[in-house]
Parts: C-alpha cells; structure tokens; sequence
C-alpha cells in the first residue's frame, strides 16, 4: 500500500517544474497574453523536448506510456506556471480519443506525430460536458460535418480538430479543412486558446473502431482530471505568494503576515486546498486502474476543486490588498487560470450532476 | 414605520417631475469620458440653478444654498433614476474637496475654489493612498520640504482615478517629518499642471486603467495653499474619508444588480431550459435577493436616521463590507449561471451583457479591499461597532 | 418617510424587555426546561399584563389594535430572553385565524377570552408550511376530524386548538374534546411547546366565515416573520454575551476580545445579523400595509434570519470556548431557541421554494 | 501508487480474518458504559495476547511486542471493522499516558503501570484543562506545594472524561511558582481514591455530562510519582497533546457518517419524496461527498507518509480544522434534510436515528473548540506550516 507518488514521478514533476520555472516566468506569461499568441511556441518546444506531447501515448506510438497521474502532475506544473501553452486537449483528451476509437491505420498516422509534439490538436467536446448554448451542436452526414462548436480547447494554433458531434460521433478535421472556420474566444485567462468552430460541409475523418460514447467519457474524466490538476496548482502558487508578500509588507510597524487575520486567512486557503491533492490522486489512479470509478471521482475531482479554487484566488488576492488588484504583480493571471479551469468541461454544479446520475441519485 | 412622504414633499416631488419634463431635451448624451463635455456642463448648470445639483452649498459660493433635507436630495435621485435622466456631476473635487473647504477653507480658498469646482469647470483628483501606505494611510511618505515660501514635494501616491484629466489634486505630504506620524501631515491644493508631476495609468486585473500612479519629483507649491495648517492633513482627510466609505457598498447599485440577474436568468437558456428554472441558481438567486432587500431596507433606515439626526451606530458601520460582499456574490452568480458562457470577456463572440459580470466580479474585488480593506473594517465594527478592544502595541524587539 | 420604529414601539419595546428581564432569567429559563414546564405560568402571566395576548386584537374585541410589527418586537425580546412561553400560536396566528374566518359570533365568543390571555391556543397548520411527515395530515368529514398533525404550535397546556385540515379548512377544537390525544414532542428547544395531536372524529367547530385559504396564507406570513424576529432577538443576544466574554476572559495574558480573529468572528455576526432587522420591519409593515409583498417578504424574512442565525449561533458558541460548549452558562438555550425557529414552519429551503412560487420562477 | 498491499500483508490479512471467525463468539456485547464489563476485559486480554491490541508495546510491559507497522494496525482496523467486531479498549490511559511512561517513565513506574493499564483493569483519566486555562494551557493554577517528601494539591480541572469512573489521573501541577510559565509545570500521577479529590459531572449543551469537573482540596500525593522530574510537565504533556489532535477529525468517522447521511436521504421521504430527490440538499450531500473522499485519500496519504517515516508537514497539521468541520457540516445536512423531524431530540416520538444528528451537530461543535480551538488551529498551520510570523508579544501597558 502505498498511496503517493513514484520517485520516478516525483523526479518527473520537479523536471517539468525547473523547465516552467525558467522558461514560463511571469514576463513571457505576460507577453504572450498581451500579444494573444495562440500559445507560446518557445514554452511549447520546452514541453515537447521533456517529452509532455507523448506523455500518455502509448510506448509503442512513439510516446512514453505513462499514466494519467504523470499527465495530472504536469498539468499541475503547467497551472502553477500559468503557461500559455497547450495541453489538455493536445496531449490528454486526443491521444486518448486516438486510443480509444481511431482505427491501427488512424492511430499509426497520428500518435507517432501527436507524441513528437508536431502537432497541436483541439478538442471540441464542450457541448456534451456543459450544454448547448447558442445553437451550438454538429450534425454529422455522409462524412460531412455541419454546425458549430463552441469552446474549443487547445483551438488557437492547432493543426487538427478532434470534434463530437450530437450523436456522440468524433471526428477528426484538418485545421485547413474547406468550410471549416475558427474564431478566437477571448476569456479572462488569456494563457490558452478557447475557440469556436464553424461547419459547413466540412470533410472529416471518423474514428469509427471503438465505442465512441466510451471515449467520449475517457476524454471527459481525463480532462477533468486535467483541470482540476491546473487548479491546484496555480492556486497553490497563490497561496505561496500571498504568504511571501504577507512576510514582506509591513503596515501599522509590522509585516501583515503577524496580524492574525492574514495568518487565519492564508491557513484557511491552505487547509482547504490541500485534501484537494489527494482527491486528484486518486481520480488520476482511477481513471487507469479502477475504470468502475472513474467517472465519479473525475467529476467530484473538478467539482472540489473548483469550489475550492475560488476561494483561494479571492483570498489570496485579497492578501495582497490593493498591489492583488492591479496588473503590477500579474496576481491575476493566477486568479484567471482558476476562474476558465471553473467553468471548462463542466461548471461545479454540472459536474455534481453527472455524479448525481453515476450514483443513481438523479435521472439522466 | 410610513413609507410615504407626505404632502410636503409629495409637492416637492412634482416639481422635480415637472422640471424634469421641461428639461429633458437638454440632459447630456455623452457625458465626456474623463472630463465633463460641453453639454454635461450646460446640464449642470441648470441642475444648480434649480437645486438638483450642489444643492446645500450656500450660494456665495456658486450652490443652490438650501437646507439639507435627506429626503428631497432623495426623491430627486429617485426621479432622475425613474426617467433615466443623469444626475449632475459626481467626483472626488465635489464629494470631497467641497465639503473640505466649507468647513476647513479659509475665506479665499472658498471664493476661489468652490464655485468652478461644482459646475465643473475645475476637475479634481485625490492623493491620499500611497504604495507603501495602504491600510496604514497614516504612514505615508511623501516629503514637502520647505523652501522660502514654497514646499519641494518629492514622493509617489497611487489609485489616483482622474489623475491624467484632472486640473487640481488635493494631497496629503509629510511636512513635519519630527512630529508622530498622525501628527507630521498636511493637506495640500495644487495644479497638476505644475512641473515636475508625472502621470502614469495603473492598469488592474479587470485589464483597463481605472486609477493611475502620480509621482513628483521636485515639485513646487507655495505654503499658503495648505488647507486647516500644518500638521493637521490627518484630521481633515479623515472628516472626508467617512464619506467617501458611506458611499461604497450602496445598496441601490445591488438592487439594479439583482434585476439584471433576474433578467438574464428568466431569458438565457441552457439545453433549451431557462436559468430560472435550475433549482440550484434559483436557490442562490432567492438567497441574495433576501440579502439584497435586507440592505436595502437597512439603506432606508439608515437615511431615516440621518434625516432625524439619530447616530445609527453599528448599523451604518457595517455597510461597506457587507454591500461591497454582496454585489461581488451577485457578480459571482451571473458568472456561474452563465456556465462557460460567464467566462468570455473583452470582445468576445457570444459576450453577454458586454462582459459586465466578469468585471464587476474583479472591480467588486478591488472596491472590497479599497476604501478600507475587508480586514480594517472588521476591526472597526468590533471596536467602534461592538467596544473590543483595540489590538495591544507590539514590544519593541 | 420614516422607516424605523414610532416613539410608541420603542417604549412598548423597552417596557416588554424590562419586564422579561426581571421574570425570564437564566434561572427561570433552566427550571421550565428542566422540569419540562408546557409554559411558565409566571412569566405567561406578566405578559397578559402588558397586553400581550390582545397585541393585535382588534379594540373592540378587546385588544390592543397594534400591527404586526409591534407583534414582531414583542417576538424579538421573547427570543432575546428565551423565554418559555406561548406567543407565535396564541398572541398571533390563532387571532389571525379567528379574525380572518371566524364568524361575528365565534369572534365575539374567542377573541376577548384570547385578548385576555384567558386561553393559550395551539395552532396545527404545519403540514402546510412544511410538508407532511409520518402519514400527517388532518381530514374533516360530517364536522369530525381525523388524522393527526405533528409540530403543532403551542401546544402543551393549550385550552384549544386551531387546526387546518387537508382541504385547507380550519377547525377550532377544543383541547378536553373526546377523541383528541395529545403528545409532547422533544425538540432541542425546550422553552417552547411543541406537540403531536392525534384525531378520532373529534367534535370541531368550523371556522367558515372567510375564505380559509387566504386565512390560512396569513397565519403562515405572520408566523415566519415572528420566527424571523424571534432568531434576530437570541441572535444579537449572543452576539452581545460572546463579546461581552470575550472583554473578560483571558488567554495568553490578554483578553481574547483583543485578539483580532475573536474581534473579527464578533465582527461578522454583527454585519451579517443586523440588516435582517430591517427586512423583518419591512415584513411585518408589508403584512399589514402592503399585502400584495407579504407572503414574498414573510418567506425572505425567515428563510434570510434562519441562514445568518444559524452562522451566529455557532460563531457567538465559538467565541465562548469550551465554556459555551457546557451547561453552565446556559448559552445553548439562545443556540437550540435558533435551531427550533430555523426548522418550524418552513425550513429556509422550502421557505424559499414558497418565494420562487410566489415570483413565477417555479411550479407550485 | 499502489492501493493493494502486496503479498506479506495479505497473509498478515488472512491471519487476521482466521481469528475474527475463530473468535468472533467472544466479542462483548456490553462493553460497560464507564468502566470495561467483564466480557470486555477478556476480550481486550485475548487481542493482546494475539496482537491485536497494544500490539507494538514490549512483552515485559505486558503488551505484544511487535514491531511498529501502521500497515498492518490498519489492516486490524479494517478487518475488524468490515466484520462489525469491536476492537480493544480506547481510552487516555492507553493512548495517552502508555506511550508517556514508556518514553519517559522510571522503571519501577512502567512496571507498575503499564501492564494493569492496558489489560483494562486500571483506568485514567487526564488533568490537564482548568477553567481558567483552555487553549492558554500553560497558564494553568492547579498548586502542588511540597510538604515533607510529599505535595499537597490544591486547584480545580475541567473536561476531565471519565473521572468519576477512573482509579488513577495523570495530571499537570504548578509545582514551582517562581519558574516561567511553561517551566514550572510537573507530570504527576495520582490515585483519584485520594482524600481531598471531589468530582462534579460536567454537562454540556447535548444534555448529557460527558465530562466531569474535578476539585482538589489539599490532596495529598508522593513527590516521587511525578514523571520525567520537576518542571518537565509541559514537555511531558505536549508529547502526548500531539498524538490527541491527531485522533481527532478522523475521515473514517466522516466516511461512515457520510454513508448514513446517504441511506437516511435514500428512504426518507418528504410529501412523498425521497430526500435524494430533492435538488438542493442533493448537490449539498455531493459538495460533502468530495470532501470525504478527499480527506479520506488525504488520510491515506498521511498513512503511506507515516510508515515510510517521512514528514507530511502541513498535510498533517490540517486534518483536526478540516475533519472536524466537515463533520459537523454532514450533521447538518442531515438536521436540514430532515426539516422538522431534524429538530426532534431525546425520548421525542418520530425521534430519527436515535437524534443522533443533533447530538452529533452539538458534540462537533464541542470538538471544534476542544483539543486546540480552530483559531489555535489557525495559528498552527500558518505558523509552522507556512512559515509565518508569530503574533508579536504586546507592550507591558
């Protein structure tokens, strides 16, 4: 029994951590935003030269065959950095719907491609995680995709599309594909790329071999999983900076961080946060180990931790008084990151829904 | 308890109306964005002129020159608010200097400032806080050194809104650097077109410059334009800084909050079913308009209380925190009914209401820690609200 | 415009605490609990004489002709002394009943009597308020009823009843009739009355003059705003004994009132409980004056009090250390007094369920 | 990660199981309500015997002597758990003065102590807490002043647990008035058939007395039964304290709650409704569902962290705040979910569960205070898991 990370993750993790440390430091996280670059192509590189694109690919596919617990460990790198970079659908949620439902010949052609990190793929599967909004849904018809998606991960940049459509169908669409247009959404996190898609006739490849409501479900929980990793990370990093200024900046004679409202406050966040961890842990060791309750514990995974997440980035702002507020420290990048990771694949009350569902406690 | 306001001010209330419909052909369209345009500055006028604006101030000094009376000043905000008409002009030169000078002024200072400052000739901004004194404004370092008649003033202050537009800044310098720290204040008046200040915007997380940073170098002010004498800046920013803290927190802002939310919740739809519909958003909708109707009605018992001259006590000091706490768990609401919709901002495709509710939920986050963060007010409700003692002195080390 | 107290409620105000200070002691309190008194006949008593049984009987039945907000202040002290007599049912909704459908005789016959305080009166109109429990539920045939109801008002020591029965008609039954059984209910709350009564084609008397539904509408709008009023006045009496501890005891060489995290629990409960005092003003005044708003603000009011209550209950418990965790300072009378009104006639979820009805956000 | 537990320990598994179906007849029905019954003393001798009980103490103080392995203590638990048996006696003397005397005892005092301790046949109770000294412990009054080779005990104890059912108390004594406060403290033991010791049943706001206050008037007590020497009370004490708040916000207990919470809202019906139906107290039972899991995995990780001798830092200082908070918000999930049957309590027909939701709701309540209150909790985590500063110490006024 043990229940805890591998020394090979611990070394993988603080690998991913160096790499983000000089290479996602504030002023490019910053530059990246303001200049809404699609993704930073210099922190890109970064990851694909630690080998994060093939993370979970399979050994034989030219990846490192590694578990969801290794993806939700960079993913936490990637939140506490808040790099521009792409990853959830690119490196998570496609891989395993090639896994999943691409055929050997399908699976041939893009995992060796997708693990070498010569690919960024978008994954458009938000309306079967969060509802329709705005006439959004793709009907599919003699191999021709029609209709929109909205909230697109990873969309900015990206060379390929894995899209859902109403009938829980995917697809995969060239990013050039005739009739296929891409709009940049613009959220309050401007460190990734959410986009719409619009259909008409578009050509598209179908992943046909294995139960695609399954691996809808696969990618659904993984990216879960994959959210509320990045939540606890950049919300762990909030906790530390707020701590740091609260040592640092002295009002009425002291530093803030002696008033007992401010220890009381950075004690609440960590406190709260902490369980979270291990709750991401285990839904990670789940999803590869014990599929039964894979879903349940994604979904009450991303609900916590968003809940969670909230408070912390208010709090922590709030520790840091009036310089939380401005753009001066960048603080709020952090708060930013947590508030789209809220809300992608599922707002907290959604997700509690689907567990409500799993256990039989609500209808479908 | 009589929620009517009886025929006395029922009259008063037609004559609003009646001015109201004679006038609204001149209310200004476009406002002017950070100094009043030339029709907000007819507007004003004419507000003056029938006691819709400056209504209190005596009229040697450019006012209506009425008695104060809570109730008038609110019924012609309520009319203004029912036609969609604009008050008249609002800034810190206005809420705060005006008041300052009445009681503090001399004579000259009066004749010279007050007028231009309300019909809005003359735009004002306010240095107070400063980046290393917050919370702690009693700290703040920026030197005015004495030189024949004048200061030298060197130093930084911050969150100084209007800063860039502003003709004039009222100003709290460090004059007696020996005196204790509450003691050593002055407050000063002086152009801001004087050489040697420096403006620079002060982004925040909304991504918009609401405030910006002033730094002087080398600035030159003559002494005589000190306000109420040396050393007594302390004193008089703090008769004006209550005000300003009454102000935030209001709970009107929260009820016209609470109707876009209704709205929004009873016309957008997910997967077809209208907002209003999901019991958990309309549990949380009912939970806050209970607490929105709470402070309102708390607003109407404090207004009663300053209408009779009564202190409310505690009543009145717990109004910013919670009002500032529940427009945010508002903003906090459309954002999570909105689902992913609630995260789009700026130019977004699919932005709804403009993205309003992302920035309230960072400006509301910004206006809890200013004007007195969540924490100094705490302590003064316990301590003035409640009689706890204040926190024991440190040792010295 | 005046919103706030008239110069005659704030004595009725002064003269009712100074009466209940005197005769609703701790001491008092703990002695009618302990020996289970169904009221105590003392301090029953010394509100009859300032009029509190006709506070909102009409003059010329022999009350007091006052409004529902004095009757809220009257509800706010009871709570503010825990004191363990009949109002809500007696003082409030039985006049209520009788006024809105009794006829001129039945009027003539009750009302003086209950202005009087010749009668405590029990009201059984739960099931309505709250939904129904345990097979409840009261059936009226040929002027006889039968069934039971649980949580009835009042009850111990009641001379009769006021009972609602399935259809929403309203029976006045009295308390000796053949076939009527009585049993108490133990709540946490042992300063009121609270009962089980169980029918047997028991003998009633109809009360049929108004339309029974609006009466019945009206004993619950005026019921929920005393609750509200009767959290509000044991809320701040625990807020002021927390503070008032916390100046005494010492810890750590200092007061603990001086600590900024006990100031700041004391702080909070101050901020979060005194708005509520205006909304039950305004509820108590809309009762009386603005009838269209009254069910809405009946529903705000106790659902509002019963949330910032239950926080309060639990900080005030908190400031007192382990002492307020024992008998001894008798703290958790106010603690158990906020537990009942949370739950009775309504809990705040279904209080609020009531309000989005009433505002066409939800199906009745 | 790896949640089986390998080969070794699935044999330690199997023994474990063998004997529960050897000896599962002999399990106590009654365990005696304050003292152990008889059936429970043989009970608590057979799993020592077999290591199932003060299983890592040595032979010669009476116990197993195993090594320390939290793996298999934890397989006992859940062995014994999912067959529904009881496992060995728990109380302060085992768990509390055992390990003191083991770590700092005199030979003669283990001799004496520990074997009679364990088997049940001595019980403890612990005089630390006074009234006036709860989270401040070490300002505690309780006199022992020396008189020949003897001290003569004067002072008051509070929350002291099963005193009036106790032979022996381990208790804290200011036995040198004139030391600092956290040095004149002494760890002294005493039979509680002593003249001079009165105890009071203590009643909390549940209505049962679940404490005991106990006076000492002149009670008189061997210098030589203190423990680790004069003035060493406080060091003695906080090892132990340690190991207490540790017991406390246990996620099992939050585990087991959860699952009847979830069988309650399963059958409990309202107007015909399962409670689970109901959208409300349904996505509140799901928030609390996370919570549990999470402090459950948390729990497991603080596990693994302990039998591979690492420290978990902060992860260990969190559980007693958050476990205990979150058991008291499953309890009132379940008073709420219950509307008006929630608030019945005692002997009440249509009583739930026994009431014990209410008693639960006011016992965490107690457990939220005691062992450390959450603001003391507060200041632990910030303190020494985040490194932040401690309050500075106030001027001498």
């Amino acid at each position: 029994m043990e229940f805890g990370l591998s020394e090979d993750q611990r070394l993988m993790q603080e690998s991913v951590n160096r790499t983000l440390e000089k290479v996602s430091p504030l002023d490019r996280v910053r530059k990246a935003a303001e200049a809404r670059e699609p993704y930073a192509r210099d922190i890109w590189a970064a990851l694909v030269d630690l080998g994060v694109p093939g993370l979970i690919v399979p050994e034989n596919e030219g990846g490192m065959g590694l578990k969801l617990l290794d993806a939700a460990l960079v993913s936490e790198a990637l939140g506490r950095y808040v790099a521009p970079a792409p990853f959830i659908a690119t490196a998570v949620m496609a891989p395993l719907a090639l896994i999943g439902s691409a055929s050997p010949r399908q699976q041939e052609a893009f995992l060796p491609k997708l693990a070498g990190g010569e690919a960024v793929v978008g994954v458009a599967i938000s309306e079967r995680a969060s509802g329709a909004r705005d006439g959004a849904g793709i009907t599919a018809s003699g191999g021709k995709l029609t209709g929109k998606a909205l909230f697109v991960l990873d969309c900015g940049g990206a060379d390929f599309y894995i899209v859902g459509d109403r009938d829980c169908g995917l697809h995969l669409v060239w990013a050039d594909a005739e009739g296929l247009a891409r709009t940049e959404l613009t959220t309050i996190d401007l460190t990734r790329s959410v986009g719409e898609l619009d259909f008409v006739n578009v050509e598209a490849e179908p992943l046909v071999s294995g139960d695609a409501k399954t691996t809808t479900r696969r990618m659904l929980d993984a990216g879960r999983v994959m959210l509320a990793a990045d939540t606890l990370g950049a919300g762990w990093r909030m906790i530390e900076k707020a701590v740091d200024y609260a040592k640092e900046r002295k009002q009425f004679g002291r530093v803030i961080g002696s008033f007992q409202a401010v220890k009381h406050m950075c004690a609440e966040m960590a406190a709260e946060l902490e369980p979270g961890r291990s709750l991401i842990w285990y839904a990670a060791h789940a999803f590869d180990e014990i599929p039964e309750e894979s879903s349940l514990m994604a979904a009450h995974a991303k609900a916590h931790l968003s809940e969670v997440g909230r408070f912390v980035a208010r709090t922590a702002t709030e520790v840091h008084g009036g310089m939380g507020f401005t753009d001066l420290l960048g603080l709020h990048y952090w708060f930013k990151r947590i508030g789209l990771d809220r809300q992608l694949l599922g707002s907290p009350e959604r997700v509690r829904q689907d567990a409500a569902v799993l256990q039989g406690w609500a209808a479908e | 308890m009589d929620l009517a306001y009886g025929p006395e001010y029922e009259a008063f209330r037609q004559q609003v109306r009646d001015f109201i419909a004679a006038h609204r052909d001149k209310a200004p369209r476009n406002f002017g964005v950070n100094r009043p345009s030339e029709e907000a500055l007819v507007w004003q006028r004419l507000l003056i002129e029938h006691g819709y604006a400056a209504r209190t101030i005596p009229k040697e000094y450019g006012g209506y020159g009425a008695e104060p009376d809570i109730l008038k000043s609110r019924i012609v905000a309520e009319e203004f608010s029912n036609a969609r008409l604009p008050m008249g002009l609002s800034n810190q030169g206005i809420s705060m200097l005006v008041p300052t000078l009445l009681e503090l002024g001399t004579e000259e200072q009066k004749q010279k400032w007050i007028a231009p400052t309300l019909r809005g000739d003359v735009v004002w901004c306010q240095g107070y806080s400063e980046p290393g004194s917050g919370s702690d404004l009693a700290s703040l370092q920026t030197k005015a050194t004495e030189d024949g008649d004048d200061f030298i003033i060197n130093g930084q202050k911050i969150w100084t809104s209007t800063a860039h537009a502003a003709d004039m800044i009222f100003c709290l310098v460090r004059t007696e650097p020996d005196a204790k720290k509450h003691e050593g204040i002055s407050y000063l008046i002086f152009s801001m077109k004087t050489p040697g200040i420096e403006v620079r915007p002060l982004v925040t997380m909304t991504g918009h410059a609401e405030f910006n940073e002033v730094f002087f170098t080398d600035v030159r002010v003559p002494q005589k334009d000190i306000v109420a004498g040396r050393g007594q800046g302390w004193f008089v920013a703090n008769a004006t800084l209550k005000h300003e803290r009454g102000m935030l927190g209001d709970p009107n802002a929260a009820g016209s909050r609470l109707k876009q939310i209704i709205e929004l919740m009873e016309t957008e739809t997910m997967d077809g079913e209208r907002l209003i519909e999901n019991p958990l958003f309309r549990d949380r909708l009912l939970k806050l308009q209970a607490r929105v109707l709470a402070m309102q009605f708390h607003g109407l018992r404090l207004l009663t209380a300053s209408a009779k001259k009564e202190d409310a006590g505690i009543a009145r000091l717990i109004v910013k925190l919670q009002g500032c706490d529940l427009n945010h768990d508002l903003a906090a609401l459309a954002i999570d009914a909105l689902g992913e919709l609630g995260v789009l901002y700026g130019e977004s495709p699919h932005l709804r209401a403009k993205g309003t509710w992302q920035h309230r939920y960072m400006f509301d986050l910004g206006l809890i820690i200013g004007g007195g963060t969540a924490q100094i007010q705490k302590n003064i409700i316990s301590e003035r609200g409640l009689g706890m003692p204040r926190e024991p002195k440190p040792a010295k080390a």
